[in-house]
Protein backbone atom coordinates (compact mmCIF):
# COMPACT_ATOMS: atom_id res chain seq x y z
CA UNK A 1 0.00 0.00 0.00
CA UNK A 2 1.64 3.76 -1.27
CA UNK A 3 -0.02 6.23 1.02
CA UNK A 4 -0.77 8.19 -1.96
CA UNK A 5 -2.07 6.75 -4.91
CA UNK A 6 -3.79 7.81 -8.12
CA UNK A 7 -6.23 6.43 -9.90
CA UNK A 8 -8.45 6.16 -13.13
CA UNK A 9 -11.53 3.55 -11.46
CA UNK A 10 -13.79 4.93 -8.98
CA UNK A 11 -12.65 5.35 -5.44
CA UNK A 12 -13.87 2.66 -3.37
CA UNK A 13 -13.87 4.02 -0.20
CA UNK A 14 -14.02 0.45 2.15
CA UNK A 15 -11.57 -1.28 0.31
CA UNK A 16 -9.00 1.81 1.20
CA UNK A 17 -10.04 2.14 4.64
CA UNK A 18 -9.80 -1.74 5.67
CA UNK A 19 -5.89 -2.23 5.66
CA UNK A 20 -5.76 1.33 7.77
CA UNK A 21 -7.46 -0.41 10.83
CA UNK A 22 -5.77 -1.90 13.54
CA UNK A 23 -7.11 -2.89 17.45
CA UNK A 24 -5.30 0.53 18.78
CA UNK A 25 -7.08 2.61 16.32
CA UNK A 26 -10.32 4.47 18.31
CA UNK A 27 -10.74 6.95 16.01
CA UNK A 28 -11.30 6.57 12.24
CA UNK A 29 -11.79 9.90 10.02
CA UNK A 30 -11.98 10.22 5.78
CA UNK A 31 -12.71 13.15 3.99
CA UNK A 32 -14.29 12.97 0.51
CA UNK A 33 -13.65 15.35 -2.22
CA UNK A 34 -16.34 15.41 -4.50
CA UNK A 35 -17.11 17.25 -8.17
CA UNK A 36 -19.78 20.25 -7.15
CA UNK A 37 -22.05 21.40 -9.37
CA UNK A 38 -21.19 25.00 -9.37
CA UNK A 39 -17.57 26.59 -8.60
CA UNK A 40 -17.20 30.40 -8.41
CA UNK A 41 -20.55 30.87 -9.98
CA UNK A 42 -20.44 28.82 -13.03
CA UNK A 43 -22.68 25.94 -13.44
CA UNK A 44 -19.85 22.44 -13.80
CA UNK A 45 -20.89 19.74 -16.07
CA UNK A 46 -17.51 17.63 -16.30
CA UNK A 47 -13.59 17.74 -15.56
CA UNK A 48 -10.51 16.40 -15.98
CA UNK A 49 -7.72 15.87 -13.48
CA UNK A 50 -4.05 15.38 -14.92
CA UNK A 51 -1.13 15.28 -12.69
CA UNK A 52 3.07 15.07 -13.11
CA UNK A 53 2.33 12.16 -11.93
CA UNK A 54 5.84 10.82 -10.52
CA UNK A 55 6.36 13.82 -8.92
CA UNK A 56 2.84 13.96 -7.29
CA UNK A 57 3.34 10.57 -5.42
CA UNK A 58 6.75 11.46 -3.93
CA UNK A 59 5.54 14.37 -2.59
CA UNK A 60 1.94 12.33 -1.85
CA UNK A 61 3.53 10.19 -0.18
CA UNK A 62 5.61 12.30 2.47
CA UNK A 63 2.69 14.81 3.15
CA UNK A 64 0.36 11.39 4.48
CA UNK A 65 3.86 10.64 6.66
CA UNK A 66 4.29 13.41 7.85
CA UNK A 67 0.89 14.25 8.83
CA UNK A 68 0.38 10.57 10.59
CA UNK A 69 3.94 11.27 12.62
CA UNK A 70 2.86 15.07 13.55
CA UNK A 71 -0.35 14.31 15.01
CA UNK A 72 0.35 11.17 16.05
CA UNK A 73 -1.88 8.93 14.05
CA UNK A 74 -1.57 5.31 13.19
CA UNK A 75 -1.86 5.03 9.64
CA UNK A 76 -3.63 6.82 6.21
CA UNK A 77 -3.61 7.03 2.90
CA UNK A 78 -4.69 9.17 -0.03
CA UNK A 79 -6.33 8.24 -3.29
CA UNK A 80 -6.86 11.01 -6.16
CA UNK A 81 -8.54 10.46 -9.30
CA UNK A 82 -6.98 10.85 -12.66
CA UNK A 83 -9.12 11.79 -16.35
CA UNK A 84 -12.20 12.47 -16.76
CA UNK A 85 -14.91 13.03 -14.09
CA UNK A 86 -18.49 13.65 -13.46
CA UNK A 87 -20.41 16.15 -11.23
CA UNK A 88 -20.52 13.72 -7.87
CA UNK A 89 -17.87 11.83 -8.57
CA UNK A 90 -14.89 11.31 -5.67
CA UNK A 91 -11.81 13.38 -6.68
CA UNK A 92 -9.82 12.85 -3.97
CA UNK A 93 -10.49 10.68 -1.02
CA UNK A 94 -8.34 10.69 2.55
CA UNK A 95 -8.52 8.08 5.59
CA UNK A 96 -6.58 8.52 8.36
CA UNK A 97 -6.51 6.14 11.67
CA UNK A 98 -5.71 7.13 15.14
CA UNK A 99 -6.04 6.04 18.84
CA UNK A 100 -8.17 9.19 19.57
CA UNK A 101 -10.52 11.06 17.17
CA UNK A 102 -8.65 13.92 17.66
CA UNK A 103 -5.32 13.10 15.63
CA UNK A 104 -7.43 11.76 13.33
CA UNK A 105 -9.43 14.80 12.46
CA UNK A 106 -6.02 16.85 12.34
CA UNK A 107 -4.05 14.61 10.55
CA UNK A 108 -7.17 14.25 7.61
CA UNK A 109 -7.47 17.48 7.36
CA UNK A 110 -3.48 18.36 7.45
CA UNK A 111 -3.66 16.04 4.22
CA UNK A 112 -6.39 17.41 2.46
CA UNK A 113 -5.40 21.12 2.50
CA UNK A 114 -1.64 19.81 1.42
CA UNK A 115 -2.81 17.73 -1.25
CA UNK A 116 -5.33 20.45 -2.83
CA UNK A 117 -1.95 23.31 -2.72
CA UNK A 118 1.10 21.55 -3.05
CA UNK A 119 0.77 18.82 -5.16
CA UNK A 120 1.33 18.73 -9.01
CA UNK A 121 -1.96 18.67 -10.12
CA UNK A 122 -4.37 19.96 -12.53
CA UNK A 123 -7.72 20.07 -13.25
CA UNK A 124 -9.84 21.57 -15.83
CA UNK A 125 -13.41 22.75 -15.93
CA UNK A 126 -16.14 22.41 -18.36
CA UNK A 127 -18.87 24.65 -17.93
CA UNK A 128 -22.46 24.33 -18.76
CA UNK A 129 -22.09 27.07 -21.68
CA UNK A 130 -19.50 25.44 -23.55
CA UNK A 131 -16.87 27.38 -22.47
CA UNK A 132 -14.05 25.21 -20.38
CA UNK A 133 -10.67 26.53 -18.25
CA UNK A 134 -7.82 25.26 -16.23
CA UNK A 135 -8.39 26.43 -12.63
CA UNK A 136 -6.15 28.60 -11.04
CA UNK A 137 -4.51 29.19 -14.01
CA UNK A 138 -6.94 30.51 -16.68
CA UNK A 139 -6.86 33.86 -13.98
CA UNK A 140 -3.14 34.07 -13.90
CA UNK A 141 -2.23 34.13 -17.40
CA UNK A 142 -5.04 36.55 -17.94
CA UNK A 143 -3.80 39.29 -15.80
CA UNK A 144 0.01 38.66 -16.17
CA UNK A 145 1.81 40.21 -15.54
CA UNK A 146 0.40 41.73 -12.96
CA UNK A 147 -1.67 39.36 -11.51
CA UNK A 148 -3.22 41.21 -9.07
CA UNK A 149 -6.12 38.75 -8.30
CA UNK A 150 -3.78 35.48 -8.31
CA UNK A 151 -4.08 33.60 -4.52
CA UNK A 152 -1.06 33.16 -3.70
CA UNK A 153 -1.48 30.47 -0.70
CA UNK A 154 -2.66 28.10 -3.37
CA UNK A 155 0.99 27.69 -5.10
CA UNK A 156 2.80 27.60 -2.00
CA UNK A 157 6.84 26.21 -2.04
CA UNK A 158 6.86 22.85 -0.11
CA UNK A 159 8.72 23.04 3.50
CA UNK A 160 11.19 20.80 2.07
CA UNK A 161 11.69 22.78 -0.63
CA UNK A 162 11.73 26.66 0.86
CA UNK A 163 10.91 29.91 -1.10
CA UNK A 164 13.96 29.55 -3.08
CA UNK A 165 11.92 27.10 -5.14
CA UNK A 166 9.78 29.76 -6.10
CA UNK A 167 10.90 31.87 -8.87
CA UNK B 1 24.86 23.73 -26.15
CA UNK B 2 23.06 21.28 -23.49
CA UNK B 3 20.44 19.28 -24.83
CA UNK B 4 17.23 19.46 -22.44
CA UNK B 5 13.73 17.24 -22.22
CA UNK B 6 10.73 19.45 -21.60
CA UNK B 7 7.47 18.14 -20.13
CA UNK B 8 4.20 19.94 -20.23
CA UNK B 9 1.17 19.79 -18.52
CA UNK B 10 -2.45 21.20 -18.40
CA UNK B 11 -2.49 25.27 -19.88
CA UNK B 12 1.29 24.77 -20.75
CA UNK B 13 0.41 21.43 -22.51
CA UNK B 14 -2.53 23.37 -24.36
CA UNK B 15 -0.17 26.67 -25.61
CA UNK B 16 2.87 24.43 -26.03
CA UNK B 17 0.39 22.23 -28.38
CA UNK B 18 2.38 19.32 -27.25
CA UNK B 19 3.09 17.07 -24.00
CA UNK B 20 6.99 16.88 -24.76
CA UNK B 21 9.40 18.29 -26.55
CA UNK B 22 13.46 18.60 -26.61
CA UNK B 23 15.31 21.49 -27.11
CA UNK B 24 19.32 22.79 -27.56
CA UNK B 25 18.89 25.65 -25.19
CA UNK B 26 21.59 28.51 -24.58
CA UNK B 27 19.67 29.19 -21.28
CA UNK B 28 22.08 28.46 -18.67
CA UNK B 29 19.22 28.34 -15.79
CA UNK B 30 15.48 26.80 -15.43
CA UNK B 31 14.18 30.57 -15.14
CA UNK B 32 16.14 31.51 -18.66
CA UNK B 33 14.97 28.57 -19.97
CA UNK B 34 10.99 29.01 -19.12
CA UNK B 35 11.70 32.86 -20.85
CA UNK B 36 12.63 31.30 -23.94
CA UNK B 37 10.03 29.12 -24.23
CA UNK B 38 7.58 31.85 -23.41
CA UNK B 39 8.29 33.77 -26.24
CA UNK B 40 8.30 30.57 -28.46
CA UNK B 41 5.10 29.12 -27.11
CA UNK B 42 3.00 32.57 -25.92
CA UNK B 43 3.16 30.98 -22.69
CA UNK B 44 1.25 33.78 -20.80
CA UNK B 45 1.84 32.45 -16.71
CA UNK B 46 4.45 34.38 -15.25
CA UNK B 47 7.49 32.47 -13.90
CA UNK B 48 6.27 34.02 -10.34
CA UNK B 49 3.14 31.96 -10.47
CA UNK B 50 5.09 28.92 -11.68
CA UNK B 51 7.39 26.47 -9.71
CA UNK B 52 10.04 24.13 -11.44
CA UNK B 53 11.20 20.36 -11.48
CA UNK B 54 14.31 19.28 -12.70
CA UNK B 55 14.68 15.18 -13.20
CA UNK B 56 11.56 14.86 -11.08
CA UNK B 57 11.98 16.75 -8.07
CA UNK B 58 11.45 20.96 -7.17
CA UNK B 59 14.18 22.90 -7.32
CA UNK B 60 15.41 26.79 -7.42
CA UNK B 61 14.83 28.94 -10.73
CA UNK B 62 18.91 29.43 -10.97
CA UNK B 63 19.84 26.31 -10.72
CA UNK B 64 22.37 25.56 -13.73
CA UNK B 65 20.88 23.50 -16.38
CA UNK B 66 23.05 20.39 -17.30
CA UNK B 67 22.56 18.17 -20.52
CA UNK B 68 19.83 15.40 -20.71
CA UNK B 69 18.10 17.14 -17.74
CA UNK B 70 14.18 16.89 -17.43
CA UNK B 71 12.42 19.86 -16.83
CA UNK B 72 8.62 20.36 -15.87
CA UNK B 73 7.58 23.88 -15.48
CA UNK B 74 4.80 23.28 -12.62
CA UNK B 75 1.26 25.75 -13.51
CA UNK B 76 -0.43 26.76 -10.82
CA UNK B 77 -2.00 23.41 -9.33
CA UNK B 78 -5.41 22.53 -8.20
CA UNK B 79 -5.74 19.05 -6.65
CA UNK B 80 -9.04 17.85 -4.73
CA UNK C 1 -33.68 8.30 7.27
CA UNK C 2 -33.65 10.04 10.56
CA UNK C 3 -30.44 12.06 11.27
CA UNK C 4 -29.83 10.13 14.43
CA UNK C 5 -30.16 6.22 14.69
CA UNK C 6 -29.20 3.21 16.93
CA UNK C 7 -28.36 0.10 15.37
CA UNK C 8 -27.62 -3.46 16.16
CA UNK C 9 -26.07 -4.72 13.63
CA UNK C 10 -22.89 -3.60 11.93
CA UNK C 11 -22.34 -0.17 10.59
CA UNK C 12 -22.32 -0.38 6.84
CA UNK C 13 -20.84 3.28 5.84
CA UNK C 14 -20.98 2.96 2.14
CA UNK C 15 -24.83 2.86 2.26
CA UNK C 16 -24.98 5.29 4.87
CA UNK C 17 -23.36 8.25 2.96
CA UNK C 18 -25.27 7.63 0.02
CA UNK C 19 -28.17 9.18 0.68
CA UNK C 20 -26.26 12.40 1.96
CA UNK C 21 -24.42 12.95 -1.20
CA UNK C 22 -26.11 16.11 -3.47
CA UNK C 23 -24.37 17.56 -6.55
CA UNK C 24 -23.54 21.01 -4.40
CA UNK C 25 -21.73 18.81 -2.24
CA UNK C 26 -17.58 19.83 -2.95
CA UNK C 27 -17.45 18.02 0.36
CA UNK C 28 -18.09 14.98 2.91
CA UNK C 29 -16.45 14.10 6.43
CA UNK C 30 -16.99 11.20 7.65
CA UNK C 31 -15.65 9.76 11.24
CA UNK C 32 -16.05 6.21 12.81
CA UNK C 33 -15.33 5.46 16.77
CA UNK C 34 -14.06 2.03 16.44
CA UNK C 35 -13.78 -0.26 20.00
CA UNK C 36 -10.38 -0.15 21.29
CA UNK C 37 -7.82 -3.05 22.79
CA UNK C 38 -6.52 -0.13 24.91
CA UNK C 39 -8.73 1.76 27.46
CA UNK C 40 -6.58 4.05 30.47
CA UNK C 41 -4.24 1.61 30.74
CA UNK C 42 -6.46 -1.46 30.62
CA UNK C 43 -6.85 -4.09 28.59
CA UNK C 44 -10.19 -4.19 26.72
CA UNK C 45 -11.76 -7.35 25.00
CA UNK C 46 -15.22 -6.41 24.63
CA UNK C 47 -17.79 -4.30 25.61
CA UNK C 48 -21.56 -3.87 25.75
CA UNK C 49 -23.91 -0.72 24.69
CA UNK C 50 -26.89 0.65 26.07
CA UNK C 51 -29.03 3.97 25.58
CA UNK C 52 -32.06 5.53 26.97
CA UNK C 53 -33.48 4.98 23.72
CA UNK C 54 -36.18 7.48 22.94
CA UNK C 55 -34.19 10.27 24.48
CA UNK C 56 -30.82 9.70 22.58
CA UNK C 57 -32.59 9.75 19.40
CA UNK C 58 -34.23 12.71 20.02
CA UNK C 59 -31.31 14.74 21.26
CA UNK C 60 -29.12 12.95 18.65
CA UNK C 61 -31.38 14.16 15.52
CA UNK C 62 -31.30 18.21 17.45
CA UNK C 63 -27.63 17.65 17.92
CA UNK C 64 -26.81 16.39 13.98
CA UNK C 65 -29.08 18.97 12.73
CA UNK C 66 -28.28 22.05 14.68
CA UNK C 67 -24.54 21.32 13.91
CA UNK C 68 -25.71 20.94 9.82
CA UNK C 69 -27.35 24.68 10.28
CA UNK C 70 -24.76 26.11 12.40
CA UNK C 71 -21.71 25.55 9.87
CA UNK C 72 -23.44 25.55 6.75
CA UNK C 73 -23.22 21.86 5.80
CA UNK C 74 -25.74 20.19 3.66
CA UNK C 75 -26.92 16.74 4.92
CA UNK C 76 -25.52 14.91 8.05
CA UNK C 77 -26.46 11.90 10.21
CA UNK C 78 -24.82 10.13 12.65
CA UNK C 79 -25.50 5.71 13.73
CA UNK C 80 -24.66 4.08 17.15
CA UNK C 81 -24.41 1.04 17.95
CA UNK C 82 -26.16 -1.30 20.87
CA UNK C 83 -25.45 -4.51 22.61
CA UNK C 84 -21.92 -6.55 22.26
CA UNK C 85 -19.16 -4.61 20.96
CA UNK C 86 -15.77 -6.53 19.92
CA UNK C 87 -11.81 -4.56 19.27
CA UNK C 88 -12.09 -3.10 15.95
CA UNK C 89 -16.11 -2.87 15.56
CA UNK C 90 -17.68 0.52 14.57
CA UNK C 91 -19.45 1.88 17.82
CA UNK C 92 -20.43 5.25 16.10
CA UNK C 93 -20.71 6.26 12.87
CA UNK C 94 -21.01 10.45 11.30
CA UNK C 95 -21.29 11.61 7.94
CA UNK C 96 -21.42 14.94 6.91
CA UNK C 97 -21.88 16.81 3.34
CA UNK C 98 -21.28 20.45 3.00
CA UNK C 99 -20.28 22.86 -0.01
CA UNK C 100 -16.48 22.82 1.03
CA UNK C 101 -14.11 20.56 3.07
CA UNK C 102 -13.86 23.11 6.37
CA UNK C 103 -18.07 22.99 7.10
CA UNK C 104 -17.58 19.16 6.62
CA UNK C 105 -14.94 18.87 8.89
CA UNK C 106 -16.52 21.20 11.80
CA UNK C 107 -20.05 19.42 11.15
CA UNK C 108 -18.69 16.60 11.88
CA UNK C 109 -16.08 17.00 14.80
CA UNK C 110 -18.93 18.87 16.62
CA UNK C 111 -21.37 16.23 16.00
CA UNK C 112 -19.07 13.27 17.82
CA UNK C 113 -18.01 15.50 20.26
CA UNK C 114 -21.87 15.98 21.32
CA UNK C 115 -22.60 12.38 20.67
CA UNK C 116 -20.04 11.45 22.86
CA UNK C 117 -20.52 13.65 25.87
CA UNK C 118 -24.17 14.59 25.75
CA UNK C 119 -26.72 11.36 24.91
CA UNK C 120 -28.06 9.33 27.27
CA UNK C 121 -25.93 5.91 26.27
CA UNK C 122 -23.14 4.05 28.05
CA UNK C 123 -20.78 1.51 27.42
CA UNK C 124 -19.58 -1.45 30.13
CA UNK C 125 -16.03 -2.13 29.05
CA UNK C 126 -14.90 -5.98 29.74
CA UNK C 127 -11.25 -6.34 30.86
CA UNK C 128 -8.57 -9.08 30.27
CA UNK C 129 -8.34 -9.83 33.29
CA UNK C 130 -12.30 -10.70 34.20
CA UNK C 131 -13.09 -7.20 35.28
CA UNK C 132 -15.88 -5.16 33.96
CA UNK C 133 -17.05 -1.64 34.78
CA UNK C 134 -19.34 0.96 33.19
CA UNK C 135 -17.03 4.06 31.89
CA UNK C 136 -17.40 7.18 33.57
CA UNK C 137 -19.39 5.78 36.41
CA UNK C 138 -17.29 3.43 38.37
CA UNK C 139 -14.99 5.91 39.34
CA UNK C 140 -17.22 8.31 39.96
CA UNK C 141 -19.60 5.86 42.21
CA UNK C 142 -15.97 4.95 44.01
CA UNK C 143 -14.99 8.18 45.12
CA UNK C 144 -18.40 9.46 46.22
CA UNK C 145 -19.92 11.53 47.71
CA UNK C 146 -16.20 13.58 47.27
CA UNK C 147 -15.68 12.48 43.57
CA UNK C 148 -12.80 14.46 43.30
CA UNK C 149 -11.62 12.43 39.92
CA UNK C 150 -14.38 12.87 37.81
CA UNK C 151 -14.31 14.64 34.63
CA UNK C 152 -17.63 17.12 34.81
CA UNK C 153 -16.94 18.33 31.07
CA UNK C 154 -18.43 14.60 30.59
CA UNK C 155 -21.55 15.57 32.20
CA UNK C 156 -22.80 18.64 30.69
CA UNK C 157 -26.32 19.70 30.74
CA UNK C 158 -27.77 20.24 27.12
CA UNK C 159 -28.23 24.00 25.84
CA UNK C 160 -31.60 23.70 25.59
CA UNK C 161 -31.58 22.52 29.40
CA UNK C 162 -29.37 24.88 30.80
CA UNK C 163 -27.09 24.06 34.42
CA UNK C 164 -30.82 24.44 36.17
CA UNK C 165 -31.46 20.46 34.43
CA UNK C 166 -28.26 19.68 36.61
CA UNK C 167 -28.70 18.98 40.08
CA UNK D 1 -49.43 9.38 47.24
CA UNK D 2 -48.22 9.76 43.77
CA UNK D 3 -46.71 6.94 41.88
CA UNK D 4 -44.37 6.73 39.78
CA UNK D 5 -42.53 4.61 37.09
CA UNK D 6 -38.55 4.48 36.92
CA UNK D 7 -36.33 2.82 34.52
CA UNK D 8 -32.51 2.63 35.10
CA UNK D 9 -29.81 2.43 33.49
CA UNK D 10 -26.50 0.83 33.30
CA UNK D 11 -24.66 1.10 36.32
CA UNK D 12 -27.73 2.05 38.37
CA UNK D 13 -29.73 -0.85 36.70
CA UNK D 14 -27.03 -3.02 38.22
CA UNK D 15 -27.32 -1.77 41.71
CA UNK D 16 -31.19 -1.92 41.57
CA UNK D 17 -31.19 -5.41 40.14
CA UNK D 18 -34.10 -4.39 38.13
CA UNK D 19 -34.63 -2.51 34.56
CA UNK D 20 -37.77 -0.55 36.00
CA UNK D 21 -40.34 -0.15 38.95
CA UNK D 22 -43.32 1.17 39.78
CA UNK D 23 -43.31 3.29 43.23
CA UNK D 24 -45.52 4.82 45.40
CA UNK D 25 -43.85 8.14 46.78
CA UNK D 26 -43.67 10.72 49.30
CA UNK D 27 -40.67 12.54 47.73
CA UNK D 28 -41.76 15.88 46.15
CA UNK D 29 -39.11 16.10 43.68
CA UNK D 30 -36.96 14.12 41.27
CA UNK D 31 -33.77 15.48 43.73
CA UNK D 32 -35.90 13.60 47.22
CA UNK D 33 -36.48 10.71 45.48
CA UNK D 34 -33.41 9.94 44.28
CA UNK D 35 -31.91 10.18 47.92
CA UNK D 36 -35.27 7.60 48.77
CA UNK D 37 -33.77 5.53 46.33
CA UNK D 38 -30.00 5.53 46.81
CA UNK D 39 -30.81 4.72 50.52
CA UNK D 40 -32.88 1.37 49.38
CA UNK D 41 -30.95 0.30 46.46
CA UNK D 42 -27.47 1.39 47.38
CA UNK D 43 -26.64 3.56 44.89
CA UNK D 44 -23.64 5.26 45.13
CA UNK D 45 -23.44 7.91 42.45
CA UNK D 46 -24.32 11.03 44.12
CA UNK D 47 -26.87 12.92 42.69
CA UNK D 48 -24.64 15.88 41.75
CA UNK D 49 -23.14 13.32 38.78
CA UNK D 50 -26.91 12.64 37.40
CA UNK D 51 -29.27 14.43 35.23
CA UNK D 52 -32.71 13.22 35.45
CA UNK D 53 -35.16 13.26 32.48
CA UNK D 54 -38.96 13.05 33.10
CA UNK D 55 -41.37 11.46 30.84
CA UNK D 56 -38.35 11.32 28.28
CA UNK D 57 -37.44 15.04 28.70
CA UNK D 58 -34.37 16.28 30.61
CA UNK D 59 -35.88 18.61 33.57
CA UNK D 60 -34.94 20.08 36.41
CA UNK D 61 -34.44 18.04 39.73
CA UNK D 62 -36.96 20.33 41.91
CA UNK D 63 -39.61 19.84 39.10
CA UNK D 64 -42.93 18.74 41.38
CA UNK D 65 -43.33 15.10 41.07
CA UNK D 66 -46.74 13.89 39.28
CA UNK D 67 -48.92 10.91 39.70
CA UNK D 68 -47.78 8.56 36.21
CA UNK D 69 -44.44 10.52 36.03
CA UNK D 70 -42.09 8.00 34.23
CA UNK D 71 -38.30 8.70 35.73
CA UNK D 72 -34.73 8.15 34.76
CA UNK D 73 -31.95 8.88 36.38
CA UNK D 74 -29.18 9.00 34.05
CA UNK D 75 -25.68 8.42 35.01
CA UNK D 76 -22.71 9.58 33.36
CA UNK D 77 -22.61 8.54 30.06
CA UNK D 78 -20.12 7.38 27.61
CA UNK D 79 -21.93 7.03 24.00
CA UNK D 80 -18.96 7.15 21.21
Amino acid sequence: MNAFEFSTAPVDAAALAAPLVRPAAGGFAAFEGRVRDLNEGRRVIALDYEAFEALAIEQGARIVEAAIARHGAIAGRCVHRLGPLGVGDVAVWVGVAAPHRAEAFAACREIIDAIKHRLPIWKKEHYADGDSGWVNCEHAAAHAPAAAGFDYSRQRALPEVGDAGQA
Amino acid sequence: MPRVNLRYYALLREQAGRQTETVDTAAATPAALYAELAARHGFRLPASQLRVAVNAAFCDWQRPIEDGDEIVFIPPVAGG
